[in-house]
């Protein structure tokens, strides 16, 4: 279990998220490898369906990051997204796949440091939570 | 249509701009998307300026070539700016409007349309010289590219220094290089001119006490600023020179040649942007050797810029320290090389040891400046820089003739980028007639129609540099892309944006028949627009590309973790490549311009704004909520730098109210908007009426007001009065022979907390009311208690003539702020003084606070009308804070004036001009392009169940006629919020469809092999 | 419309236990509207099936597909090809869908996604409401065109009862008195007079009480 | 005489009556009841059997008025609509009819919900005023609900119904008392009445509308026990209001058992002087023994005769 690395996908708004994690690149700050971005206009667009199907393809964790609630590009995008989150954390649970494999972070477009510790974070508690049960099968 | 502009001074619609930097940049794009033919000349080999030299940019820590690599990029494609290197304006005949500018155009020897860039000419070249850009730290061949990013990518030859062995043109298999090459004489027809040429670094070596030139481990700010990047001669690690050790202690030193008239190779002025460059140089320093100790030694810390005392509290912060002191000499200990700094801080001298110093080197005029003058037949001022006006900065003492950045005066690089929109405005203001009769319009090959051919994908990973290749394993990434499905091949770059690099995309993209691409670089944020212009190049639909971030979002964040940075790069690649083969072509379509402007304040940077608009032939609409115009402007009455703000507004609203394409509601307020850019719809509140208007675009121009005081004694002493209060009583000039004693305070609750931020006018005001006061009674005795004053650029003269004039400046710390109380006679003032180290006791008549200028009430509430969103002191967030000050997300929204940050008369109009130009980029339009990545109903699927239409955060979506929910793409902003509410999948957002998003989660873990890497 | 809510998804696992391959059969019609049972569900349940089994290491295979109108044989006809490559159907139709499918596919398992709830609307976005009792003999015109009979807990035609307190219903603090709303939506259309006439005990023989119903046009007929 | 009850004797000789009410256990035994039957004997005109009251099994109200009648009190039986069809409904009228009841009280009945099965389907086929008219329908027009003649011994019940004039809303209360006196009422009894201000200003409009004359209005009382369950009524019962200084009256006192019985008495000689009461209901469940109190202390005794001596 020591060299277990998650596999985690973070989808990412373009204007606070992922611009968030560009700063981080320019700023050079150091953060945990196992996160894969996938960029969206708008943690709005997330999608249950696509979420889920992360999930069951092997996502050890899936996280959704937009931009601070109040702050959003797309003014509500974020609650919206907030709230399919929380939807799609019921439907995990009534699965057996703990909700907390699935994040919803806030973050403005400046804060790279913040993006490095949401990733770093993230990624800790998965690998506390260990590999996917989807991975690993509940005969395990 | 140009035979009706007039026959007696037909104006010619091209412009001429000298200068490739920001500035020059910027007025050349606004204008060539306009409808103007722009001609570029810069004496350098490339686009870029100043800023290319830069590493980082504050107060955001951006890396400055990547913002200024696409804005190169862009210039160089963009087909109504003609490029010329290599060339200077030799002579400028004839008239505003019609003007012959004589080029001179120096050769490069290598003929640009040979060459590939490839380097190979430099790699057998002989001779080594010192490498200026790179501060002489490094050296370059003869025949040299100036720095790896340069645009246009051409090798070029420095004839002075070439021995002509012709190793060179052997080695160029292109046949680029022609040693023959001749100067020519161009004589370009344009119809305005803007100088834009930059300006020059201090030579810090011509001032003994610092030791530059003989101490090797003292350097100038600009050689640090090049070790810093990664792409300097150093690769961004910070040496001594002498030993190339790391220097644990480092000492910035200010106002190296600036504020210092009286050396005779100082300057009077203040260089603007060296405190803000030097705090933010050794934050830099210290995240790339976090042991480094950094001490900036300063006189005042000017960092009064949006933002900027956030960002020098965080320097704090992070363990940067500042001392505030006069330096009086550096010295060497020759057996270490280390430096030996002694300074003078209250009153007593402290010395302490540095392992390296560097010198914050002030601005001078560019070198060119002299014979640019005579050529374009313009004054230069004082300092040697162009001569403008106060209040209209972009102006010159030629008409027709306007200057930006700089050349102006010192400044930094969002002021300079507005001086070079600014400049463009003032430019079509006067050939408004001629606008579009010589552009030219971008015509692409025919787009291959590919829907249903099987995805042959292409795949470039770029080194960029050593910035990928230094952490990631790019062959590696290279090999596994192209073992891809569907990936035809995979090719490496060092730097894929590089104009070669693109254009070699291109021919691949021909030899090998590809319909889909995908970049492995840097962010999408930057770069997309650039590899989507080659894909249209190549006859290929723009969105047939994906991006994967492997720089910004893996190399420079995995640094420790070669290997598993690598996995991540192919994980990233193929992840682009799943995607790239779902992605579809998008269409682009025009939709009609409303071609006029809702100007929504008539404060000076509003009137502005509208008269520039309106003299550009586009109907404004002008909205104030006071029923008068003039905002601020009202309330000021002393003299600028020679120029009477009373005068001031009284033109300009004489000129807005006469203007025939200008409408005024006062006492007015915006309501209601909807639609979108270029066809807006909005309703006004005039009075009880209601007003309903359409148009294209909006410019916010709110303004700023004073601050509420509530602390010393302000509304219950009449004799403390506000800094506004001070000007109308001097303006007024009633009973002030008879004052004795006169106190202003600075920064009152402004730089502290809750409002942690620089009000910027209110040293500059202070010190012109004292010299006012001086004026009118020499007799007053006049203190100034500041905590730093900051009176930048050319304004620092007054707070020298203020000090001459026996003004009295008394330094005061925030945790020790002045006493006042009330007495019969006079207003006590009690404050420390360092200087003397002693408390004083001051009894004044008059004490004026130096109020905090705040942004207007009620922007939150019209902000949320134009969706822009606003900072935590509440004023208007710009799109990008160094290249976009006047944009804001929300498309056809434009911000000018104190809303964006608190700004001077001058600063103020060259922004409302600014936004004009940024403005006209849309109104000279007929028609927009809308569609590409915007939601779409599937009709066939659509339950009617309004989901969308409730969700949708612009209330975009409706129930159309047809039963079927209707998203008009030109109002879509592209969110994707409906696509992913529609609980029948009715709605697909495009390029982000859920297949696409799917099959990027797919492509991640069919990739196990690259994960496990 | 029709007004349903998911089942559990381990409630529809356990019904297609013994499958390998289901079909799940999304209806665009009323459940789509009420965000219950729209193709959007259909690929989130048929993904929440896929991973449940996935992680007992049984992995089912799903095909989605979603039909205009569960409630029309027609449509469900047009699914034939898809149903035959199953063991089983889970219809996100309301009862009538599944029925509709079951009886349509007589060989093949039909099983319920959803619970059909109710006939009602959409007050606001995310909150839906009954509004119709499906009695047979609608009194609406007696009412201010409010329903007593869904929307009073006891169904009263002589409202409102004692439990009746500021305009709400005993039962809970959150719902509206049906018979303050009639009161005040008469007084207000100074109709009063019809709150007093008696009203009499209703034929419940034209509401399901009465068997399954018809509805018959003969008109319509082919 | 419509049924000849002992209550309906009573009310039309103009006489002030008194009524008590009794819940039925959640248990098999009657004993309980005929003890209270004997501590009340002699000082009420008869006795409420409530029906599964809040909706929580009980012993059925028409058993519990057997028993009542046969320890010699008068019994009221009600019958709420939310347990039975109109087929159960008169199944049961005529069989209480034949056990000797003469008393019934129409209600619609709590809401299943506040009961021990919140998950019962209720019935409500027909609501109070459907069942008073059914009733009266079964007396006056010998007539079963459906129209069918019944052609001998029919039910002759004296017909009680109830109103709250602490409901909403409040105007619409006089209106619905006219509609079930219209529908058949001869009695009707309130719901316990703490806010004497409303409820003569419910009076009121009843006297305007003449009702009073139309029919016998018996007042609602509840002997408080403590400022506890005062408050409980006032936050949590539904279509009851209690009037704060009531709250305090009984918070500030010593002894809050005897407060509350000295409010009630209060109240009971309060109701007496306004013009249409025509008797008290005095509602202490489980509290029963302290009704004879209530009556000696409020001047009302002597006055009731036991209907079977």
């Amino acid at each position: 279990m020591g060299d277990f690395k998650p596999q985690i996908i973070a989808f990412c708004c373009y204007y606070c998220a992922y611009a968030a994690a560009d700063v981080a690149g320019s700023l050079r700050l150091q953060y945990a490898p196992e996160v894969r971005v996938i960029e969206i206009p708008c943690s709005g667009r997330v999608d249950p369906v696509v979420i889920l199907k992360a999930f069951e393809e092997g996502a050890d964790g899936v996280y959704v990051a937009g931009c601070l609630e109040g702050d959003c590009h797309f003014l509500k995008g974020n609650i919206r997204a907030r709230k399919r989150v929380e939807y799609i954390q019921k439907i995990l649970s009534e699965l057996g796949i703990e909700p907390e494999r699935l994040a919803m972070y806030n973050l403005s477009g400046a804060q790279g440091d913040r993006f490095a510790e949401i990733a770093d974070e993230f990624t800790a508690r998965i690998k506390k939570l260990g590999p996917s049960p989807v991975k690993v099968g509940d005969s395990l | 249509m140009s035979e009706h502009a007039g026959v007696k001074t037909k104006a010619v619609g091209a412009v001429l701009v000298v200068g490739g930097g920001i500035a020059g940049m910027q007025a050349a794009s606004d204008l060539a998307e306009s409808g103007f033919l722009v001609y570029m000349i810069t004496f350098d080999d490339s686009l870029g300026g100043r800023m290319a030299k830069l590493d980082k940019t504050f107060p955001t820590n951006e890396c400055s070539m990547c913002l200024l690599g696409p804005k190169m990029t862009g210039s160089l494609n963009q087909v109504n700016i003609k490029l010329l290197t290599r060339a200077k304006l030799s002579n400028l005949l004839g008239q505003p409007g019609r003007f012959t500018a004589v080029v001179e155009r120096y050769p490069r020897y290598v003929d640009e349309s040979r060459c590939t860039g490839c380097g190979q000419c430099a790699e057998v070249c002989p001779v080594k010289v010192a490498d200026e850009f790179n501060g002489g730290l490094s050296q370059r061949r003869a025949i040299y590219k100036q720095f790896p990013q340069a645009v246009p990518n051409k090798f070029a030859i420095d004839k002075e220094n070439c021995i002509g062995c012709m190793k060179c043109v052997k080695v160029c298999t292109a046949k680029a290089i022609d040693h023959r090459q001749q100067p020519e004489i161009l004589e370009l027809s344009v119809g305005a001119v803007i100088l834009a040429p930059g300006f020059d670094s201090f030579d810090a070596s011509l001032l003994g006490e610092y030791g530059m030139g003989y101490y090797p481990n003292v350097v100038s700010n600009i050689q640090f600023e090049r070790m810093l990047s990664s792409t300097g001669p150093t690769g961004g690690r910070i040496y001594r020179p002498s030993d190339r050790k790391i220097p644990r202690r480092v000492a910035f030193i200010q106002c190296v040649g600036s504020r210092d008239y009286r050396n005779k190779y100082g300057a009077e002025y203040c260089s603007a942007v060296c405190c803000m460059a030097s705090v933010k140089e050794a934050v830099i320093a210290k995240e790339h050797h976090p042991e480094m100790e950094v001490t900036i030694f300063y006189l005042d810390m000017r960092a009064h810029g949006k933002n900027f005392d956030r960002y020098v509290n965080r320097a704090l912060a992070q363990g940067i320290k500042l001392q505030r002191c006069l330096i009086s000499s550096v010295k060497e200990d020759p057996a270490t090389g280390n430096l030996n700094v002694s300074y003078c801080e209250q009153g007593e001298v402290y010395t302490a040891d540095f392992d390296m110093v560097v010198l914050g080197a002030g601005v001078r005029p560019p070198g060119s400046a002299g014979q640019l003058a005579r050529s374009a037949g313009i004054e230069l001022n004082r300092y040697g820089f162009a001569r403008t006006g106060e209040f209209n900065p972009v102006e010159t003492t030629r008409p027709g003739v306007f200057a930006a950045g700089g050349f102006i005066g010192p400044r930094d690089i969002p002021e300079t980028v507005v001086n070079g929109s600014a400049a463009a405005a003032a430019a079509a203001e006067l050939l408004s007639a001629a606008r579009g009769s010589m552009e030219q319009v971008v015509r692409y090959p025919r787009e291959k129609d590919l829907q249903n051919r099987q995805p042959r994908v292409g795949v470039f990973v770029c080194c960029c540099g050593s910035n990928i290749a230094g952490v990631v394993d790019v062959p590696a990434v290279v090999k596994y892309a192209s073992s891809l499905p569907a990936v035809v091949n995979a090719w490496q770059f060092t730097y894929s944006c590089a104009q070669e690099s693109l254009q070699r995309v291109k021919e691949i993209i021909e030899q090998y028949q590809l319909n889909r691409v995908v970049v492995a670089a840097c962010s999408v944020r930057t770069h997309l627009p650039l590899f989507r212009e080659t894909l249209k190049q190549a006859g290929l639909n723009q969105y047939y590309l994906e991006m994967a971030n492997i720089r910004d979002q893996c190399s420079w964040v995995h640094r420790d973790y070669p290997r598993r940075a690598t996995a991540k790069a192919k994980d990233l690649v193929a992840m682009a490549v799943g995607k790239v083969c779902r992605n579809q072509p998008l269409h682009l379509e025009p939709v009609p311009v409303e071609q006029k402007a809702l100007v929504v304040g008539a404060g000076i940077a509003g009137m502005t704004a509208s008269l520039s608009l309106a003299d550009q032939g586009y109907g404004v609409y002008l909205v104030e909520r006071r029923p008068y115009l003039g905002g601020l402007l009202n309330r000021l009455y002393l003299p600028q730098r020679g120029e009477n703000p009373r005068d001031l507004l009284r033109q300009k609203i004489e000129a807005v109210i006469n203007h025939p394409n200008i409408t005024v509601y006062k006492e007015a307020e915006l309501t209601h908007l909807s639609g979108r850019i270029g066809s807006f719809h909005s309703t006004l509140q005039v009075g009880e009426k209601t007003v309903h208007l359409h148009h294209g675009v909006v410019i916010t121009a709110t303004g700023n007001c004073e601050a509420p005081v509530r602390g010393y004694l302000y509304g219950k002493d009449n004799r403390v009065i506000t800094r506004l209060e001070m000007e109308k009583y001097l303006g007024e000039n009633k009973n002030i022979d008879r004052l004795n004693t006169v106190v202003f305070i600075q920064c009152v609750e402004s730089r502290q907390q809750g409002r942690e931020y620089c009000s910027r006018t209110c040293c500059v005001q202070t010190v012109r009311q004292a010299l006012a006061l001086k004026e009118l009674n020499p007799g007053v005795n006049v203190y100034v208690l500041y905590r730093d004053v900051r009176t930048y650029g050319f304004m620092e003269r007054d707070y020298r003539l203020a000090r001459e004039k026996g003004v009295i400046f008394i330094n005061y710390d925030l945790d020790k702020p002045p006493v006042l109380r009330s007495g019969s006679e006079a207003v006590d003032v009690d404050v420390y003084d360092p200087a003397c180290r002693e408390e004083l006791q001051l009894a004044a008549e008059l004490v004026v606070l130096a109020t905090a200028a705040v942004p207007s009430e009620g922007v939150e509430k019209l902000a949320g009308l134009l969706k822009i969103p606003v900072n935590e002191d509440g004023f208007l967030v710009e799109t990008h804070a160094k290249l976009a000050p006047l944009d804001v997300p929300a498309p056809g929204v434009f911000i000018c004036g104190a809303a964006h940050s608190p700004q001077s008369i001058g600063e103020a109009m060259a922004q409302g001009r600014g936004a004009a130009a940024r403005a006209a980029t849309i109104l000279s339009k007929a028609h927009l392009l809308a569609g590409g990545a915007v939601a779409r109903v599937l009709p066939e699927k659509c339950a009617a169940c309004l989901t969308c239409v409730r969700v949708c955060p612009y209330g975009v979506p409706r129930i159309g006629t047809d039963n079927v929910a209707e998203i008009s793409a030109v109002q879509c902003q592209g969110c994707g919020t409906c696509a992913g509410a529609c609980p029948n999948r009715a709605i697909t957002l495009e390029h982000y469809r859920s297949e696409q998003l799917t099959e990027k989660v797919r492509a991640l873990f069919n990739g196990e092999v690259a994960s496990s890497g | 419309m029709i007004v349903a809510q998911p089942k559990p998804v381990k409630e529809v696992a356990d019904y297609i236990k013994e499958c390998a391959k289901v079909l799940v059969v999304g209806c665009s019609g009323c459940t789509s509207v009420c965000l219950a049972g729209g193709e959007t569900e259909a690929e989130i349940l048929a993904t929440a099936l896929r991973i449940l089994r996935k992680k007992q290491g049984r992995p089912l295979e799903t095909l989605v597909t979603t039909i205009t109108r569960q409630c029309d044989p027609e449509f469900v006809a047009g699914i034939a090809e898809k149903v035959s490559q199953v063991d089983a159907v889970v219809s996100l139709g309301c009862g009538v869908g599944v029925q509709f499918l079951a009886e349509h596919y007589p060989d093949k398992w039909v099983l319920p996604a959803l619970n059909t709830v109710f006939a009602g609307g959409t007050v606001q976005a995310g909150l839906w409401e009954e509004r119709c009792g499906l009695c047979g003999d609608c009194v609406l015109h007696l009412t201010g065109g409010i329903c007593p009979i869904t929307r009073c807990a006891k169904s009263i035609q002589n409202g409102p009862c004692g439990g009746s307190q500021n305009g709400k219903c005993e039962i809970n603090p959150d719902t509206p008195c049906a018979w303050h709303l009639i009161y005040e939506k008469l007084s207000a259309l100074g109709r009063l007079d019809l709150m007093l006439e008696y009203r009499p005990a209703k034929d419940w023989s034209k509401e399901r009480s009465g068997g399954p119903r018809l509805v018959q046009r003969k008109d319509a007929e082919l | 005489m419509k049924s000849g009850s002992n209550l309906e004797k009573v009310l039309s000789q103009g006489r002030f009556a008194v009524t008590a009410e009794i819940g039925p256990p959640k248990h098999a035994s009657a004993e309980g009841i005929i003890n209270t039957a004997k501590i009340l004997k002699g000082y009420v005109d008869a006795v409420n059997i409530t029906d599964n009251q809040t909706a929580i099994v009980r012993l059925s109200s028409i058993a519990a008025g057997v028993h009542l009648y046969n320890a010699g009190v008068e019994p009221v039986i009600q019958v709420t609509c939310r347990d039975r069809n109109r087929i159960a409904m008169q199944s049961d009228l005529l069989g209480a009819y034949s056990l000797g009841m003469r008393n019934v009280l129409c209600l619609s009945g709590d809401h299943q919900k506040f009961g021990n099965h919140p998950q019962a389907k209720n019935v409500y086929d027909i609501d109070s005023i459907q069942l008073i008219n059914m009733v009266r329908g079964m007396r006056d027009d010998k007539k079963f609900q459906c129209g069918e003649e019944i052609k001998q011994h029919e039910p002759r019940y004296f017909i009680g119904a109830v109103a709250n004039p602490f409901a909403d809303p409040f105007e619409y209360r006089v209106m619905r008392l006219e509609k079930k006196i219209n529908a058949g009422a001869d009695f009707i009894q309130t719901q316990s009445i703490f806010d004497m201000q409303r409820f003569e200003k419910f009076m009121d409009m009843v006297r305007r509308r003449g009702l009073h004359k139309k029919v016998h209005i018996i007042a609602g009382v509840t002997p408080l026990k403590s400022a506890r369950a005062a408050k409980f009524i006032q936050q949590r019962v539904a279509g009851m209001l209690v009037p704060d200084e009531i709250i305090e009256r009984m918070e500030k006192a010593e002894d809050q058992k005897a407060e509350g019985i000295k409010i009630c008495i209060e109240q009971v000689q309060h109701l007496k002087t306004i013009e249409g009461v025509a008797g008290i209901h005095i509602m202490a469940i489980n509290w029963e023994d302290v009704v004879p109190e209530i009556v000696e202390k409020a001047g009302l005794v002597g006055q009731h005769v036991p209907v079977i001596s």
